[in-house]
């Protein structure tokens, strides 16, 4: 497909990533909006179970942390479990 | 004096089986097991069973040994030195064998009255054999009618070895033949009724052709030999006696004249083909009498049918069968002795 | 339609035709045959059929009800997208193995008792090692052996456990049973093998990368599912699966993070998704059961949609390797569509229809006041959206790569983007209707799937999770994808004891490895005396003696005489 | 009609055993084979009618020469009998079919009148044993089965000249055998008086308890178990099935075993009773561990053939072991699967002996360098190859796996260890079972076939009775209502005594 290489991509340009950064970022943040104006019961209102759900923002710092928990879980085990490609053959 | 005698032959007997054991001559051991087998003839006389001695001595001590003698062309006398002594088989034989003379401890004694064997079916026999069947041995009346069915059994025993023996023994000549002489092309494909033809070739040796006296005397015995044959056959009915012995004692005729004669003059009077149609034709008279019983409104082997009186019927039965007996067993006797000597004498060796 | 067929059946035979044909009659086969099976199983409506009397003990061919007519539902459908995403193979073999396999799922989703259970059982592993045979290299084989070894294992479990079980209740047949007896334990180990519990996952792992690009898509749907149902049938609410499932949903997304592989990726997240559906089964409620036979039928989805992407890289590019993408979205935009909505679709994205299956189970679980097993659960729920819901667009299609982007490939064939279409649009109307897709389930529900709380926390989930992905990357803590193998749990069978001490030196290992060995040892050991022993001319084999066998005989005789005689 | 109604159980044995002579002096090739096909068929059918009259009326009783049954011979066809008498005809008839072209390549064409004179006198012997109610009769038959069976197995020798060897030895040790059954047979009719079955055991608990009794009782054991190929006693077997002609190897295979745990059966359960034969005497423990390093070690054995016909010999072997756990199991369930596995065996071992026999007869050797890629070669032989091995292992829907179900059902019936270390033993055989089915299956498959290899199907005279048996085994796995059926009622027949 050579039409493909002359055609110019969005994404290549240059700050493309900064940009979809920035959009990351506000998404969360608008997100984290309606929680926020949970707390004074505007807008809307907000169904829990448990306790924990009434922490402001708690999925998406649930999140956060999960994630990072899952990072240093698996850079530790990594140099225990990462082998040549070829270890079983 | 019974009890001496005995005594005497049964020393006899395990002197004569314990020296078969230690002669290292194959030749000296067959003729040993010979007189065995005459020792064991004289027991069952002995002991009354004069039919059981008469089969004894005609098969076990006449045609088995010309049989030996038969094969022993064939491998030579000398028997292969053993390499090592069989311990352990030993000790295990000593062990079971005494575990077996214990289990003779509960025995019934020899011969009392009161044992069940001549309690429970025998007495029948003895009661009602003379009316039932109206032959005065009555030895062949259980063999040949009350249990007639175990003797046509053992016929067809004795026409299966016959035919096995035409099977393998022909098979392994005719693949001698083949290996020698592959000239001969496809002529392969016939019985051993060539070899009656390929026989007046030098290389014929069987029979003894110089030897004036066996000539004269075998030649003055044999008619008589045939026709006791004949007696045994058809007195069975009356004495000992019957289609077994007498079937042996015929072809041990004929193997006597091939012994002396040649063998290639018996094949011209007894043609291979002939003994394998005898063969067949001795069980299928016996059945035969049985299926006509059977269409007769029987059941199977039951003689009574076969005539208006019921005794007549059993006479006439078990005269066809024990003719059907003493035809497979000579021709049976005869095929194999053919076979084996057939094979003696292509590799030029000489049986006598 | 005949009157009680199983519709697996359909599959199976349709299978011996299929060599029979070629071109266009074959694809037209192949692709009709799901569509008769499914239309037999909608005429036959609910009930039992083909009830025979065999050896005492009542065999039921065909055995409808709402819990497996929705798993049959969702294998036709997967039957046909697979079907139809390998129109392309020219294997026969492929062909026929994927009907029969296909079949004889389905045929043990409608078994009406443990024996029919057990042959499709075992058909269906007979028949889908040769979908990883198919790739024709020496590491697809001898993956496939260890695969068969596996698979048959579990059936021959499965059998034992039947032959206690009819030997405890004279029955054959296949319902909710009491975990107690052998019988029924043996019933757990041999499903939990299928359904790749926690350290009898291997399996999936090595072999499902191994299998050719359509093979993979065909074994993603259909074995572990069956081994979900066959747990929701015979073990609701037992509570060990609530753990096993807690484990089985965190084990593998560790290994997904570090796996470089797209398609080991999924396949280790696959597992985990499993977690979720082993953990509904064993809150056990109609709710929680529900949400199992959604969530299955969504994950059959989506982890074949998932499949077929990453199954149309390999195709085009040759690899799959994260290291070795970069910027497929210029060259493949549509099979980039399809990944990002079916990433779409794993995150549970609202409109899509996990948000609706993953919703049940998380509120089924709450419910019922596990709240750590619901923590863990919302932790797979992040893992998966890194994992998964991110990597593979961003690695496979939208990243530059670090040294050069591959060369620049077609998109993938026309029938390749129609079953990914198939599959993404029924992920979608499943999850803008949840109502009807809800009417399918087995039982009556009432759930609201679009509050607006549920909504916004779902998107939070969502959004932050991404946020984290993307703090990760441009710092730099994501850990780097290498080339590389991941030790798993398969390390225990596939190199036991070679590299003790470079692996690690805890005590448990050490247990581990030696009893491994000693187990290696004896099996070395029972293998060579019996070689020893029974080879060709050893003792055992010796026919020669006649004269030993008559010591043997007289000697035996000897015994009996003594036995017989009581001293 | 009514003259074969009312003479059946004869008529079975006397049509073959009359034909035999008859057929010894046909000369030719073809008629031979085809008088012996139809009288094996007039049998099957004579079998036939009697099983069912037995099933419908109980068991028939035949004198024979019109002499009433302690003082004349009788004939009893009961359950147990019939039903192996219909599988000794039934099998015999459908390797007939199978015989024509594939004797004639192994037998010279002039023998085939005595070979096929032998074949019926062989089967005629087995069917004599199997259904006359005397004990001397069953020696008597037992005599002419044995000789006739030495002979066919010699007849392999144009082949392979160790079929010779193997045939003598067979005869040294079947004489033994034979020998041992006799004195037995000597000794009991010493101590009752009698050597009619059903008298016999109605005298024996009253001299139970004597020596000769207890003696005759090791000596019948010992030689059944000779003629059985028990372990240890198999050593024959092998030999005598590798070199045989393919159709001898498969109607042996299929019967003269089989008939031999026949006789282990009657005379364990009609003459001894099953009180005294377990109880008293305790033959469980002698044949229950005979049985179990049958199956186990045997199987092994097997895996290291190099030649199928000897694999698949070794293979019976183990099975036989199957056959006699299921009677040291005492029980009810443990005989069903017993005499439910002679019938399954019997179709499934044939099935594969004939299969072997086609590949013989295309590649000319069994032996399994010599069958490499056969199964691109020979497609139809070998794929009924590999469905009659999974017969054999067990797999669902045959009947390998019907008979393994019952028996495994016997040993947890028992409810102790043993019962469960003995299914787990019989697993673990299945297993060995796939490994041995599956080396044949590598070499047919994996390998690639010679260069010089021909690629030709079997002739299907020898295809379509082979491909009978293999279709044949897989209706009586699915449709076991017959044979299930006419097992239960053997073995309950059994243990309700006479």
């Amino acid at each position: 497909m050579s039409r493909n290489t002359d055609k110019k991509y969005w994404l290549d340009q240059p700050g493309a990533t900064d940009k979809v950064f920035r959009v990351v970022v506000l998404l969360a943040i608008l997100a984290a909006i309606p929680d926020i104006l949970a707390l004074f019961d505007f807008v809307y209102h907000k169904h829990t179970s448990t306790d924990m759900e009434d922490i402001p923002v708690f999925y998406g710092l649930y999140a956060m942390i999960s994630f990072l928990a899952l990072l240093v879980v698996a850079k530790t085990v990594r140099p225990f479990l990462t082998r040549k490609e070829d270890y079983y053959d | 004096m019974e009890q001496f005698t005995d005594i005497f032959l049964m020393l006899l007997l395990v002197a004569g089986a314990l020296s078969v054991l230690y002669v290292r001559n194959l030749f000296v051991a067959t003729m040993l097991l010979g007189a065995v087998s005459f020792i064991m003839a004289l027991i069952f006389v002995s002991l009354d069973a004069v039919d059981v001695a008469f089969t004894e001595a005609a098969v076990g001590a006449g045609i088995s040994t010309v049989l030996y003698l038969g094969t022993l062309a064939l491998v030579g006398s000398d028997e292969k030195p053993a390499r090592r002594r069989a311990l352990v088989p030993l000790l295990v034989s000593l062990l079971v064998g005494t575990a077996l003379v214990y289990a003779t401890f509960d025995m019934p004694a020899f011969g009392r009255a009161d044992n069940p064997v001549q309690t429970h079916v025998a007495p029948r026999y003895i009661e009602e054999s003379p009316k039932e069947i109206g032959v005065p041995n009555m030895v062949t009346s259980v063999l040949a009618s009350y249990r007639g069915f175990d003797t046509f059994g053992e016929v067809t025993v004795i026409f299966t070895a016959g035919i096995g023996v035409l099977l393998i023994l022909s098979q392994l000549r005719r693949r001698r033949e083949d290996e020698a002489d592959l000239t001969d092309g496809p002529d392969t494909d016939t019985n051993m009724d060539n070899d009656a033809a390929a026989s007046a070739s030098p290389a014929e040796r069987v029979g003894s052709e110089h030897d004036l006296v066996p000539h004269v005397v075998a030649k003055l015995l044999i008619p008589f030999i045939l026709l006791f044959a004949l007696y045994v056959q058809f007195h069975g009915d009356f004495g000992p006696g019957g289609g077994f012995q007498a079937g042996v004692i015929f072809a041990a005729g004929f193997i006597l004249y091939s012994l002396i004669f040649g063998l290639h003059f018996t094949r011209q009077i007894v043609s291979t083909r002939l003994v394998k149609f005898l063969l067949a034709l001795g069980v299928v008279l016996y059945g035969g009498v049985g299926v006509v019983s059977l269409f007769l409104g029987g059941n199977f082997l039951d003689y009574n049918v076969l005539s208006a009186d019921p005794v007549a019927g059993q006479h006439l039965g078990i005269l066809l069968v024990e003719l059907g007996v003493g035809i497979t067993v000579t021709a049976a006797m005869i095929a194999i002795f053919y076979a084996f000597a057939g094979r003696a004498e292509g590799r030029g060796n000489d049986i006598n | 339609m005949i009157d009680g067929l199983n519709p697996g059946f359909i599959l199976i035979l349709g299978a011996l035709l299929v060599p029979l044909t070629s071109g266009f009659i074959r694809s037209l086969l192949v692709l009709a045959l799901p569509v008769l099976g499914f239309a037999q199983m909608i005429s036959l409506g609910l009930g039992s059929w083909g009830v025979i009397d065999m050896l005492g003990l009542q065999v039921v061919l065909t055995h409808i009800d709402p819990l497996s007519r929705v798993f049959g539902i969702i294998f036709h459908i997967a039957a046909f997208a697979a079907l139809l995403y390998s129109l392309h193979v020219k294997d026969t073999v492929q062909h026929i193995a994927t009907l029969i396999y296909a079949g004889s799922a389905i045929g043990a989703i409608f078994a009406g008792d443990l024996l029919t259970l057990f042959v499709f059982w075992e058909i269906t592993a007979v028949s889908s090692v040769f979908l990883i045979w198919a790739s024709r290299t020496e590491r697809a084989f001898r993956s496939g052996v260890r695969y068969l070894i596996i698979q048959v294992t579990s059936g021959v479990i499965l059998l034992g456990g039947i032959a206690l079980y009819v030997a405890d209740t004279g029955s054959l047949a296949f319902g909710p049973m009491e975990l107690g007896s052998f019988a029924t334990w043996a019933f757990l180990i041999a499903f939990g093998i299928k359904a790749a519990f926690p350290l009898l996952h291997n399996w999936v792992q090595d072999s499902y990368p191994e299998a050719t690009v359509t093979g993979t898509v065909v074994l993603s749907a259909f074995t572990t599912k069956l081994a979900i149902y066959a747990l929701a049938r015979a073990f609701p609410g037992t509570d060990l699966l609530i753990y096993i499932g807690v484990v089985m949903v965190i084990f593998p997304v560790v290994f997904a993070t570090l796996e470089n592989d797209l398609r080991r990726t999924l396949a280790y997240s696959m597992n985990s998704q499993q977690g979720f559906m082993v953990i509904g089964i064993g809150i056990g409620t109609e709710m929680a059961l529900n949400g199992v036979a959604a969530h299955a039928s969504v994950s059959i989805l989506y982890t074949c949609l998932l499949f077929m992407c990453t199954g149309a890289i390999l195709y085009r590019t040759g690899t799959a390797k994260a290291t070795e993408l970069g910027s497929l979205y210029k060259s493949m935009p549509l099979t980039a569509f399809f990944a990002v909505i079916g990433s779409l679709v794993i995150v549970a994205f609202p409109l899509t229809a996990a948000f609706a299956s993953k919703s049940l189970i998380l509120s089924a679980s709450l419910k019922e006041g596990y709240y750590f097993v619901w923590l863990f659960m919302l932790f797979g729920a992040v893992a998966v959206i890194d994992n998964i819901g991110l990597k593979i667009p961003v690695f496979g299609f939208f990243r530059r790569n670090a040294e050069k982007d591959p060369a620049p490939v077609q998109d993938a064939p026309a029938h390749m983007l129609l079953a990914m279409a198939l599959l993404t649009g029924l992920a979608i109307l499943a999850g803008v209707m949840p109502g009807a897709f809800f009417s399918l389930l087995p039982y009556d529900v009432s759930y609201e799937v679009y509050t607006a709380s549920h909504v916004v926390t779902q998107l939070q989930l969502i959004l932050f999770a991404t946020l984290a992905f993307a703090l990760a990357l441009r710092l730099g803590v994501y850990p780097g994808l290498k080339s590389a193998i991941n030790l798993d749990f398969d390390w225990f069978y596939r190199k036991a004891g070679k590299s003790l001490a470079i692996t690690t030196g805890t005590l448990i290992l050490t247990v581990w490895t030696a009893f491994i060995n000693l187990c290696q040892r004896g099996v070395a050991g029972v293998i060579s005396l019996a070689v020893d022993t029974h080879g060709d001319g050893k003792t055992m084999s010796r026919t020669v003696s006649s004269s030993a066998a008559v010591v043997a005989i007289v000697a035996l005789f000897g015994v009996i005489l003594l036995v017989a005689y009581q001293f | 009609m009514s003259l074969v109604a009312s003479h059946a159980p004869v008529l079975a044995i006397i049509i073959p055993l009359l034909a035999a002579p008859v057929c010894a002096m046909l000369r030719g090739t073809t008629f031979p084979w085809f008088l012996t096909t139809v009288i094996s068929a007039l049998s099957f059918a004579v079998s036939v009618q009697i099983l069912l009259t037995v099933s419908d009326t109980g068991p028939i009783s035949y004198m024979l020469g019109g002499w009433a049954a302690p003082w004349g011979i009788e004939y009893v066809a009961d359950p147990l009998s019939a039903f192996v008498m219909l599988i000794i005809s039934g099998i015999s008839t459908g390797v007939l079919l199978y015989a024509r072209e594939s004797i004639a390549k192994e037998v010279p064409p002039h023998q085939l009148g005595l070979f096929f004179s032998a074949y019926l006198l062989a089967l005629a012997g087995m069917m004599g044993i199997t259904v006359t109610g005397d004990a001397f009769n069953i020696f008597v038959f037992l005599e002419i089965t044995s000789l006739s069976s030495y002979v066919l197995i010699a007849m392999g020798e144009k082949a392979d000249r160790r079929a010779l060897t193997s045939a003598f030895q067979y005869l040294i040790i079947g004489t033994i055998g034979a020998t041992f059954i006799l004195i037995g047979v000597g000794l009991l009719y010493m101590m009752t008086g009698t050597l009619n079955i059903a008298d016999i055991a109605s005298r024996f608990d009253a001299i139970a308890d004597t020596r000769p009794v207890r003696a005759a009782v090791a000596f019948l054991i010992i030689g059944i178990a000779i003629k059985l190929a028990m372990f240890p006693f198999h050593v024959w077997l092998p030999n005598a099935y590798s070199y045989a002609p393919s159709i001898v190897t498969a109607f042996f295979a299929g019967t003269a075993t089989k008939v031999s745990v026949y006789l282990l059966l009657r005379f364990i359960f009609t003459i001894f009773g099953a009180e005294f034969s377990f109880g008293v005497v305790s033959l469980s423990e002698l044949l229950m561990p005979l049985g179990v390093i049958a199956f186990l070690s045997m199987s092994t054995v097997a895996i290291f053939q190099t030649n199928v016909k000897r694999l698949l010999a070794f293979s019976s072997v183990a099975q036989l072991g199957y056959m006699t756990v299921g009677i040291a199991l005492a029980s009810e369930a443990g005989l069903t699967a017993s005499i439910l596995h002679i019938f399954n065996h019997a179709i499934v071992k044939t099935g594969l002996f004939l299969s072997v026999g086609c590949m013989v007869f295309v590649a000319g050797s069994a032996y399994l360098k010599d069958l490499e890629g056969i199964g691109s070669r020979m497609p139809l032989t070998t794929f009924g190859f590999v469905l009659g091995g999974l017969a054999l292992i067990g797999v669902p829907l045959t009947p390998g796996f019907v008979s393994k179900w019952y028996l495994v059902m016997a040993t947890l019936e028992r409810g102790d260890f043993l019962g469960y270390a003995l299914t787990a033993g019989m697993l673990l055989s299945s297993l060995l079972a796939v490994i041995y089915i599956w080396r044949v299956v590598e070499v047919a498959y994996f390998r690639p076939a010679p260069a010089d290899a021909e690629a030709r199907e079997a002739p299907l005279s020898l295809l379509i009775p082979t491909w009978i048996f293999i279709i044949g085994s897989f209706y009586f796995g699915i449709q076991t209502t017959v044979n299930v059926g006419f097992a239960e009622k053997a073995a309950s027949f059994l243990m309700g005594g006479l």
